[in-house]
């Protein structure tokens, strides 16, 4: 769930383009340590990228009937750590912003946190925790999956609630609001994201 | 007439001009070519011909009747009109041969069993049955095209569409797709496929659709659009070859070459072809 | 197939036009989008995108108004949140009667077509080129430009999957619907995967290294345009201020 | 000689054997089709050819000395001999045409003037001047094949190999295409190629090696290759149709055509070839 450009007061941009900014540096000096040993690896990075952005793209048939789109942050950090998907969401993140007008650049720092950082550890740390507490695989995956995008929804609300904190009931009754207000279309999208990325870690451990 | 498409227009997004006003009626249990330059909107009709995509305006019939595009009647045309694009990378999405012809008869709401019985059909059909067992992503081109048409062929259609059926194939994958290709006709299924190639529509369709810019500029049977040098040379084309050469029909020229000596030597066996050249 | 987006931007009349020039403008109007009170300065920011957008850039007016569309539904659900009230009697109005959404719509609208107005006129490689001369990182840079070309590749594939999916009756219904985007999706990472493979191949033929050089055209950045682009800048937060 | 393949192995992880003690002769300001069947090993051949691959047996000789596979050494290579792969989607990479075809000049540590004047000459000799502004994105697969062209031609190399050049385009993209190599062959570049197809390899090749199964099995001049049926036979291709029919080349059968009438009228125009059939 994208923070649209312009929604968020100055100084909450700032905050969030700061507080992100030292993930995707530790991000881009992953990626140039990967990139100095293997200088190859541009192109396969790149494709996860671009991957990424299509996922992104496509429609999720959600259970309210109103169409939106997977995250792909639980998939992304199964699939390619939780380190590096902190650049490669910005970079997603961005092009959204700038092909999709998804998003936008003073949002950027705030949405990298919710999608790039708080989605994808959290994804990978109940996968990696499914895993040790030795659940089935598939239960793990769908976890991972739908708790990583349930994850991204309550930063969001939480970033939008910060924003505008409730005249009376302030934080906590803002939290409530945004929370609810968007959980109509978050929760069962979650749920489709879960199941749809069991469906592709099955199918592609089949091949 | 089974398949007809009435005035079709389709404006991509942004404006390009894919049909312009296309009318095209497909016979039932013919082969029909249509055959064009790339980036004519081959593709597009195509997908127009099952309801993929929606016109802007025009409509699609079928046995006489304007489609719909609520999910049933989406349902109950694409169950009747079956779809086979080029690449078969994008058409084969399960791990093995039968996972992935069996998605769409699970999808018509077959049981298990049923759906294998459609799976064995369809392999057979198509001359693959010692596939059914093998991963998807280790098969070659050739095998590949055959499993997609399978896959489309397991709901058994009464139209089948192919986009460039044989691009890409050698000499015998060509062949081979073909001559399952001929049977399915023999069988009854009527056949619409697009090309860029002059020569295999001449070889293999009945009928000829010829597509220019979004527009069908000649239709009839195919001697007689592929005879048409001005209709051809509009859409980019040439004649061809053996056509121009003077034989009717490839197995007229196929049916010479026995008998004729190659170059350099004698030979006195003529052909209907060159036997109205008085020479 | 290509991005709605992309082909504003690569036909448009402003295409020829230094990046610096449109950057300087688009963003200049974002910012005072964001420090200038919401009114009147976000309704004069908004006024002087869309004439920009309009009138100089000649982006058509169905398209720029389905480019503003797009955020409508966030920022309209989002401003809805804050125009109300959970208090002891349920949901209530507001006590300042939703001037603060209202404020917020404005402001977000504004930003937005900025935003826009920036994307529509510039292809995005050219914007990436523009980071890597604010010094970011060359690795990120060069991720982006090939991030790019993978975009249009995949999602050719991925249409063109899901055609072949729905003539097999893979989108009718619910549970069919995620299980085909499964697949999907599951088939297209290893392409996407095969491509990076296969590119490299090609990419090495002609001596790659690691380092991705090419040639960019440089655009002269205008000495007047510049100047009447930081001039509108200024005439538009001193009418603000003047106003408020 | 130019080029020479020695006894090539190559065996990919999985156990498939794609190279089996192939060797093969190129000579230079030649043009040798490459002819096998899909599957046979000729993608995987030219990827040896220009260093990509590295055999497990055997060795690669450029102007009679065997090629080492260092950095260096593959830089020096590749310089000396442009690759352009199948499907131009796997080749370009860049934005813009310009910008991708930059690429190459550039790796060669080229200023950035020189390598735009390389863009330039390159463009020129494909006659697409005009798209060195466009996205990469936005091109025809015609133009893509053609960029990709230049983006190798761009190095100046002295031998460039290309992967199936004309498949999947229709008549008038092929026209165009084998134009600009033919300007290439006549301004010296030696031209290697792969097809499947028959008849391209007898209209365009004056060489041709014919492979099955990871070798070479015949080797010599176009005609005498294609005239071989049964080594064409052994790799599951047919002789090219024209040849068969009496023409020594194809622009004997297209010279032909204008003066013969269509069938079914009369004519008397004879020409060589047909001159040698004695009825």
């Amino acid at each position: 769930m994208h923070i649209m450009e312009g929604f968020l007061p100055a100084g909450h941009a700032l905050a969030w383009t700061a507080i992100s900014t030292p993930f995707v540096v530790a991000g881009v000096r992953r990626l140039k340590r990967i990139l100095a040993d293997n200088p190859q690896a541009r192109l396969p990075l790149a494709a996860a990228a671009g991957f990424t952005f299509i996922l992104s793209a496509l429609k999720l048939p959600s259970v309210t009937g109103s169409c939106s789109h997977p995250t792909g942050t639980g998939l992304g950090a199964m699939m390619f750590g939780p380190s590096v998907m902190a650049v490669l969401g910005a970079v997603v993140l961005l092009f959204q912003g700038l092909l999709l007008a998804h998003g936008g650049v003073t949002t950027l720092g705030a949405n990298i946190f919710s999608m790039a950082i708080a989605g994808p550890w959290v994804a990978y740390g109940v996968w990696k925790l499914s895993d040790r507490l030795g659940l089935p695989a598939a239960i793990g995956v769908f976890l991972s999956a739908f708790l990583g995008d349930l994850a991204t929804y309550v930063v969001t609300s939480t970033q939008l609630a910060l924003a505008f904190p409730d005249a009376e009931t302030g934080f906590a009754g803002a939290l409530a609001k945004f929370a609810s207000i968007f959980a109509v279309t978050q929760a069962p999208l979650a749920v489709a994201e879960g199941l749809v990325t069991v469906v592709v870690i099955n199918a592609l451990t089949a091949r | 007439m089974i398949l007809e498409a009435l005035d079709l227009h389709h404006v991509y997004p942004g404006g390009v001009i894919a049909l312009e006003g296309l009318s095209l009626t497909v016979e039932r249990g013919r082969r029909l070519a249509v055959l064009g330059p790339n980036g004519a909107g081959k593709t597009t009709l195509l997908l127009h011909l099952n309801g993929t995509l929606r016109p802007s305006a025009g409509e699609v019939r079928l046995d006489g009747v304007a489609q719909g595009y609520s999910r049933a009647e989406l349902a109950a045309w694409r169950r009747r009109v079956g779809l086979v694009l080029q690449d078969p990378d994008n058409q084969l999405f399960a791990a093995t041969v039968e996972e992935d012809v069996s998605f769409g008869p699970l999808n018509l709401g077959l049981t298990e069993a049923e759906a294998r019985d459609r799976v064995t059909e369809a392999l057979d059909a198509l001359g693959i049955a010692d596939l059914a067992e093998r991963a998807t992503h280790m098969l070659s081109f050739g095998q590949k095209k055959r499993v997609a048409i399978a896959g489309a062929l397991a709901m058994r259609p009464e139209v089948l569409l192919l986009d460039e059926p044989v691009a890409g194939l050698d000499h015998r994958g060509a062949r081979l797709l073909l001559q399952a290709l001929e049977r399915l006709a023999a069988s009854g299924t009527t056949l619409v496929f697009t090309t860029h190639d002059v020569d295999l529509a001449w070889a293999f369709a009945e009928r000829v659709a010829l597509f220019d810019r979004g527009r069908v500029i000649l239709h009839g049977d195919a001697a007689e659009v592929l005879g048409d040098r001005d209709a051809l040379a509009q859409a980019g084309l040439e004649p061809p070859l053996l056509l121009e050469l003077g034989f009717r029909t490839r197995e007229e020229a196929l049916g010479r070459l026995n008998p004729l000596p190659l170059a350099g030597e004698g030979g006195e066996h003529r052909e209907p072809g060159e036997g109205k050249d008085p020479g | 197939m290509t991005l709605h987006m992309d082909r504003l931007a690569q036909g448009g009349p402003w295409r020829q036009r230094a990046l610096a020039e449109k950057a300087v403008l688009a963003l200049g109007l974002l910012g005072l989008a964001l420090v200038l009170p919401p009114w009147p300065g976000a309704a004069l920011v908004l006024v002087a995108a869309w004439t920009s957008a309009l009138a100089a850039a000649r982006i058509p007016w169905g398209d720029w108004l389905r480019l503003n569309a797009a955020p409508l539904g966030f920022v309209l659900t989002g401003a809805a949140a804050v125009a109300v009230e959970i208090g002891p009697d349920g949901i209530t109005l507001a006590a300042d009667h939703g001037r603060a959404a209202l404020a917020i719509v404005l402001r977000a609208s504004a930003a937005a077509s900025c935003l826009l107005l920036l994307a529509a006129t510039t292809p995005t490689p050219d914007l990436v080129q523009g980071l890597r001369r604010l010094g970011l990182p060359v690795e990120l840079i060069e991720i982006m430009l090939l991030t790019w070309r993978f975009i249009f590749l995949l999602q050719d594939a991925a249409a063109s999957i899901r055609n072949a999916q729905e003539a097999r009756l893979g989108w009718h219904g619910r549970g069919r619907s995620l299980r085909s985007l499964g697949l999907l999706i599951a088939q297209l990472l290893p392409q996407a995967m095969e491509r990076a493979r296969r590119l490299e191949m090609g990419m090495a033929a002609r001596g790659f290294d690691g380092t991705l050089r090419l040639a960019r055209p440089h655009r002269r950045v205008s000495a007047i345009s510049m100047i009447s682009i930081i001039s509108l800048h200024l005439v538009l937060a001193g009418t603000c201020l003047w106003l408020a």
